[in-house]
């Protein structure tokens, strides 16, 4: 390789690696990136693409040895304060803004506008407000970061990056938190960044995005770098290969199970504000899917389901009989379980271990004489991660240094641990990469042959659609309808959960204020 | 070889306390052939004892210690005893059975010092009607129970004497100021403070002084006779009552030093408290010269 | 569907009140009533007092609303206080003159922001939790402040110096005078600029923050040693109106000062916060303390009724906001 | 390669066992360095001298340790340690037997319960931080204690009584007895049952202990319960030690107890803590205290070493992290 920058290209990175305790996470990686291009990378969970961002962000320091050049430069970023005087901008895999901070404050969060030594507030608001129209993402700027939804922050998040004067934008898992119409959107707005002549790199484990968005693709696998192409010179079979090293076939076909009685019926359930008279019943063997837009209030069932955030009136049949569930000790007590959607939130307590985070629920069965056997959990742990495939050093790893796709899978085995009747997925494939993704489908397929009924929230059309047997639609907080799996198809179901789709009052006026402006 | 005398201390935080250790240090440099150690309990009777273990276990010839209240003797005897060391207590003293196991004494009784200011006080009203306001020290310290106490026992004998506030002034100029305030703002018949030491007293005629209250109309008065308190003596404050700190001192080393030699010493030594009137001002200002 | 909606906004509306002047509430209501108790709680000299009383433990609340709502915490304040004062003291005593009087007011500052100035680089740099940076820092102080009188108050009588803590301009008390201004400065710092701006992104999520490109080691170490600069002044204001410096002085005030700038809806856990409410929250201690004295309640008893009252107006306070 | 990771590994062991034990290679440090300097200070009765120093604030931050892995604070500890002392006191003054010794142990342990009910209560119910909950608490308590003492000590020197303090089995201390019980059982409960899991999962993340069916509220109060109960008894080592009860007792060994669980590691943000290592924790101040006071220190200048050793600590070891 010759060490010569090319000055085609943006960023060049070469020989990068990076150790962490009992992780060799990065193993001589090159990345090189050419300028306005929009460059996908690809690879397993963990294999070592957000560590490569981060210490392209300065968020870690490399192993010596290795060399990053930027627009010919050689580039060393102690701090994320040096990428972006660079000329660098990320959205991060997991973004958090500052909930305490207002939309606009976060936008322009350690860059304030200032007018003397005070900051205007003002401007910074209208600029925030317009940088918000030109990329067709309306909301109210004075809102607190706390009130506004995943998906919202999500495109701020990357509005945010896009309003840097970057020259090269990487962009996380963008769309994990997002439903279809906000990938368009999304693929708008990158788009239009390219346009500006900005190269963006896009990390993604969906492929349809990586060959509609991208001009080249570069995959690494356990840390080590594979190789770059052109995404016209590729085929998909092409690509799983690269990132899993074997044939693939990247269709989930669903064998059918033998569907049973009625296991869980829920009539009439209501939390006003949320959702209204919900009403249907699970069979065993039988996996049922809730499809909705962002907001319809999908997660909000199921978490009265379990207990977490109960109904306030309604009723829940268990095997025929009316069960009380206030608490989710409750639901777990009548082995109900529950992969919840926010990872961060209400999944992983970040700084205890694996087997930990796995063994919460059900403590009982890992303890003799009373006392909670070390060991027993242990190997129960690792024969999850075994069958789960969880990337991870051991087992009493903090789950905080895992990837994010591993996490998920820590999370899943968590409920799969408790034996469960009914589990309830909320967006289970989150940030999972495809081969992980039909590990879990199979699994799920598994344990419904084995007479569990499965509940599952998606907003990936595509999953729902190929796993459920029947999907019931939600907009609105209500329910629109159920269809079975023959009657289902992708138009049906968006135009259900359209049908409902009324913008809130705020984001009317918002849209017609920029109409009567002529933006839009 | 020198002798080594332990000396627990309550705390290094307290003014009157900081003349007592003066005295000790005084007798330390002026004996070549005695070392006396000194540790702050910080007004923690538990630390008090880990520190009189300390001594022991280093093997100290005798101890000098002022408790930070006189419950804690009963312990410190109990152990000084097992390990025969001889044990000299200094200005606060013990009670009868806890007595017993010490070798001396040398103080006074607390409960003198606020007698002799009631007093004072009863002799300045001279009939008039007096309505008192009591600044008290960190409750529970011996020093504010007793010299309260002794406030307390004389005021009952008069009928013309009305005690209309008790209240907490953590030996604190500045606490004891803003308490007066309020208090003169709740009472305005107040025309008496005492105060259980003269850094509480200070605060009250300061807090006077804001309420422009002038010396005729608040008879104050504290206990110790510090410096700063003489300063004050006849421009706002009215008495206070000296006891002397560098003697004590001075004298418990001696003791514990003769203890420490094997002589023979008395086992009572009582120093007295002397009241502090505007005309003794001079006389007490040149004994801390 | 419409009328609800509108009840709902309405509802909202005057939750959102309650959350955020509750507390303004509690203390009207617990001011109101000691008026009815207690004759001339209601005058204009009553309130100046209160101020008064309230001005340095204010003061320091307001520094140390900072630190928490960065995440952190400031335990040394009160020995700062100490500290503070016996530098201050030892300046002034036996001298006079206004000059003398800057400079002891300059210097118990520079002490204060020395001592946060340490606070802020352990745990900016070295990492460790504040927690513990400002409790080892509260027994440095105190022990310096030992070291430095010898264990005893010193005089700082002289007119110019104590004319601070007695004076008044126009009738306003000349500490509460100060007070004000510091609150006014501060209220400015950390709503109008982009300091205070880094302060609650810092206490929202560092590191969103850091990604943000906030320097969040500055911007702690500027919050460390405002707070230690604000004790330090506390220091000088108390040395003034008590005449002397005092190695004793502010013992326990970090304690009223956290309880004043928590009541105040200050976040232990960081990111929310403002110097308005800490003032009210110091404002309740302060009419709380007043009070029990004036009416001449028992010593022990006041105790028991004070922690009553502060954990009572928190409950208060939460439960408000649980049912809205 | 193979060469290279094993090397790789045996580092990534080395570290592992500097993070785990890094404190314990400090105490081991600061204990020879005295032990050179001080003649019999690496003797076993200055190790049970220390040892018995530690127990009582010990002891007092294990229950803390407790409270502050879920991400709470106990701040009235040192309060109750007074309550209870002296209502241990009154139980035993003028009485004699062991039978009135038990009671007076178990009175001071149930005095301290209710303590932390309250708290508990108050922060599991009412929602409001443990911090201000357990700071009126401090008051309160404190309060009490003087109300029922009539602020004075209370005669507690029955020989049965005094025995526990006094006395020793097998050579070894009442109150190190005492301490190394307790020790072991909460260890037990904190790392092997599902109480102490649960306490963990509260701290790492308290929605997801609710999902994962924690009964949230239930485990608080009981980690409230246990820190008062742990503070009772140590109320009652001290009036056996003492021979009185007092309503001084305890002054600010709150914070010493809260510094002692630092110190071992445990967290402030929740989570993260063990029982050996805050008895590790402990010892470091007990070890410090104890070679200060035998070495002569100055005690302002003991203050000023205290404060340094024990951010010097935690710094030492959060640095040794931050390479690693
Ligand atoms: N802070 C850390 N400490 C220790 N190990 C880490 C740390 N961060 C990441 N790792 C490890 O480095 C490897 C790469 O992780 P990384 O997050 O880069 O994966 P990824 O490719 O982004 O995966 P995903 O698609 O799941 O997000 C993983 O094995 C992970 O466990
Ligand atoms: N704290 C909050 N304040 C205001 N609105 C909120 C808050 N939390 C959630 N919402 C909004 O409530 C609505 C319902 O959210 P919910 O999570 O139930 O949606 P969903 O149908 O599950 O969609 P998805 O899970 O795909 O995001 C969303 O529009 C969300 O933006
Ligand atoms: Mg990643
Ligand atoms: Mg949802």
């Amino acid at each position: 390789m010759t060490l010569m920058t090319n000055s085609d290209c943006i960023l060049e990175m070469i020989n990068v690696s990076k150790t962490f305790p009992g992780v060799k996470a990065l193993d001589k990686v090159n990345l090189s990136i050419r300028k306005g291009s929009i460059h996908a990378l690809m690879g397993e969970n963990g294999a070592g693409k957000s560590t490569l961002m981060k210490i392209l962000y300065g968020l870690y320091t490399p192993d010596a040895g290795g060399e990053i050049f930027f627009d010919g430069k050689p580039f060393n970023p102690k701090a994320p304060i040096d990428a972006i005087h660079t000329g660098l901008a990320m959205v991060p895999q997991e973004i958090s803004p500052s909930a305490n901070l207002s939309v606009a404050a976060n936008f322009y969060l350690g860059r304030e506008i200032k007018k003397g030594i005070l900051m205007d507030q003002s401007a910074m608001n209208e600029k925030t407000n317009d940088i918000l129209k030109e990329l067709g993402i309306p909301m109210s700027v004075e809102t607190l970061m706390q009130n506004v939804s995943v998906a919202k922050a999500q495109l701020l998040a990357i509005a945010t990056a896009v309003s840097y004067d970057a020259k090269l934008i990487i962009m996380d898992e963008p769309t994990t938190a997002l439903t279809e119409s906000e990938v368009h959107q999304l693929y708008r707005i990158v788009k239009k960044v390219q346009e500006r002549g900005i190269a963006i790199i896009y990390i993604s484990h969906k492929l349809g995005e990586v060959f509609e968005l991208s001009d080249e693709v570069s995959v690494i696998r356990d840390g080590e770098y594979i190789g770059t192409k052109k995404t016209t010179d590729i085929t998909k079979e092409e690509l799983i290969n690269m990132m899993v090293g074997r044939d693939m076939d990247e269709m989930f076909q669903r064998e059918d199970v033998i569907i049973g009685e009625t296991l869980l019926e829920v009539r009439n359930l209501s939390l006003p504000g949320k959702f209204h008279d919900i009403n249907f019943s699970v069979r065993k063997g039988e996996i049922f899917g809730i499809a909705g837009l962002v907001g319809a209030g999908r997660s909000e069932v199921v978490e009265a389901l379990f207990g977490y955030k109960p109904a306030e009136s309604g009723e829940i049949h268990l095997h025929g009989k009316k069960i009380e569930i206030h608490k989710p000790c409750d639901a777990i007590k009548h082995r109900i379980g529950f992969v919840t959607e926010d990872r961060k939130l209400t999944g992983l307590m970040l700084n205890m271990s694996v087997t930990d985070n796995m063994i919460m629920p059900e403590l009982l069965p890992y303890e003799k004489h009373h006392l909670i056997s070390e060991e027993l959990a242990r190997d129960v742990a690792n024969s999850m991660k075994d069958q789960l495939r969880i990337k991870t050093p051991t087992v009493e790893t903090i789950i905080g240094n895992l990837s994010g796709g591993n996490q998920q899978k820590v999370l899943i085995a968590r409920w799969l641990l408790l034996e469960p009747e009914i589990l309830i997925l909320d967006e289970p494939t989150k940030g999972i990469d495809i081969g992980a993704k039909a590990e879990i489908y199979k699994l799920i397929v598994e344990l419904a042959r084995l007479g569990k009924a499965i509940i599952i929230v998606s907003s990936e059309m595509l999953e729902l659609l190929s796993l459920s047997d029947r999907i019931m639609v939600m907009a609105e907080g209500r329910e629109v309808g159920i269809v079975d799996r023959d009657n289902a198809t992708q138009e049906v179901i968006l135009e259900m959960a359209a049908g409902g789709d009324v913008p809130s009052q705020e984001e009317q006026e918002l849209e017609s204020e920029y109409q009567t402006q002529g933006v839009a | 070889d020198t002798l080594v005398i332990g000396a627990p201390m309550p705390s290094f935080a307290d003014k009157w306390m900081s003349y007592l250790f003066e005295g000790i240090n005084d007798f330390n440099d002026k004996h070549s052939d005695v070392e006396i150690k000194m540790t702050d309990a910080n007004e923690d009777p538990s630390k008090m004892l880990n520190d009189v273990d300390n001594f022991i276990d280093a093997g100290v010839n005798a101890l000098l210690v002022v408790p930070t209240d006189i419950a804690i003797v009963k312990p410190i005897a109990k152990k000084a005893n097992r390990a025969n060391i001889p044990l000299v207590i200094v200005n606060r003293l013990p009670d009868e059975s806890a007595m017993k196991n010490v070798d001396a004494y040398v103080g006074s009784e607390s409960i003198q010092a606020g007698i002799i200011q009631a007093e004072s006080v009863v002799g300045m009203l001279d009939g008039k009607q007096g309505n008192i306001a009591i600044l008290m020290g960190v409750l529970g310290h011996e020093a504010q129970i007793k010299r309260t106490e002794g406030n307390k026992q004389v005021f009952s004998q008069y009928s013309n004497i009305k005690i209309v506030a008790e209240q907490e002034g953590r030996w604190d100029r500045a606490k004891a100021l803003q308490i007066v305030e309020d208090l003169l703002q709740a009472h305005p018949e107040i025309n008496v403070i005492v105060a259980n030491n003269d850094e509480m007293a200070i605060g009250a005629l300061l807090a006077a002084r804001k309420a422009g209250l002038t010396d005729a109309d608040l008879i104050i008065t504290g206990v110790d006779a510090t410096p700063d308190a003489l300063e004050y003596l006849g421009s706002g404050l009215d008495s206070t009552v000296f006891q002397s700190a560098k003697g004590q001192g001075y004298g418990g080393a001696e003791i514990a030093y003769k203890l420490a030699k094997g002589e023979k010493v008395q086992k009572m030594n009582w120093i007295n408290f002397e009241l502090v009137l505007e005309e003794q001002k001079v006389e007490y200002l040149y004994k801390y010269q | 569907m419409i009328k609800e909606a509108s009840a709902n906004a309405r509802k909202t509306h005057y939750t959102e009140i309650l959350n955020k002047y509750g507390m303004l509430l509690i203390l009207i209501l617990l001011f109101s009533a000691l008026s009815l108790k207690i004759d001339g709680f209601a005058s204009f000299r009553n309130i100046f007092s209160i101020l008064e009383q309230v001005s340095m433990f204010g003061i320091i609340a307001i520094g140390v609303t900072f630190a928490i709502v960065t995440g952190g915490i400031d335990l040394s304040s009160g020995a700062v206080v100490a500290l503070a004062s016996v530098v201050g003291a030892s300046i002034v005593t036996g001298t006079e003159g206004y000059g003398m009087t800057i400079f002891a007011f300059g210097a118990a500052m520079f002490v204060g922001s020395i001592c946060g100035l340490i606070n802020g680089s352990i745990t900016a740099y070295g990492r460790i939790p504040p927690f513990i940076a400002t409790l080892g820092m509260m027994t440095m102080a105190r022990g310096v402040a030992q070291l430095v009188s010898n264990g005893r108050p010193i005089d700082a009588s002289s007119d110019a110096f104590t004319s601070i803590g007695d004076g008044s301009i126009f009738g306003v008390p000349g500490l509460v005078v100060i007070y004000v201004l510091v609150a006014i400065t501060c209220h400015i710092m950390m709503s109008r600029m982009s300091f205070g701006r880094h302060v609650f992104a810092i206490g929202g999520n560092v590191n969103t923050a850091k990604i943000c490109g906030v320097n969040v080691e500055i911007t702690l170490l500027k919050v460390y040693i405002l707070a230690g600069a604000l004790a330090g002044l506390a220091g000088a204001m108390l040395t003034s109106r008590a005449y002397a410096g005092n190695p004793t002085f502010g013992n326990m005030w970090e304690l009223d000062a956290i309880a004043a700038a928590v009541i105040g809806g200050t976040s232990l856990a960081g990111g929310v916060g403002s110097v308005p409410m800490c003032i009210v929250g110091a404002l309740i201690i302060g009419v709380m303390n007043k009070g029990l004295n004036m009416l001449g309640v028992d010593p022990y008893w006041q105790q028991i009724i004070k922690g009553m009252i502060i954990i009572g107006a928190v409950l208060l306070d939460a439960q408000k906001r649980k049912k809205a």
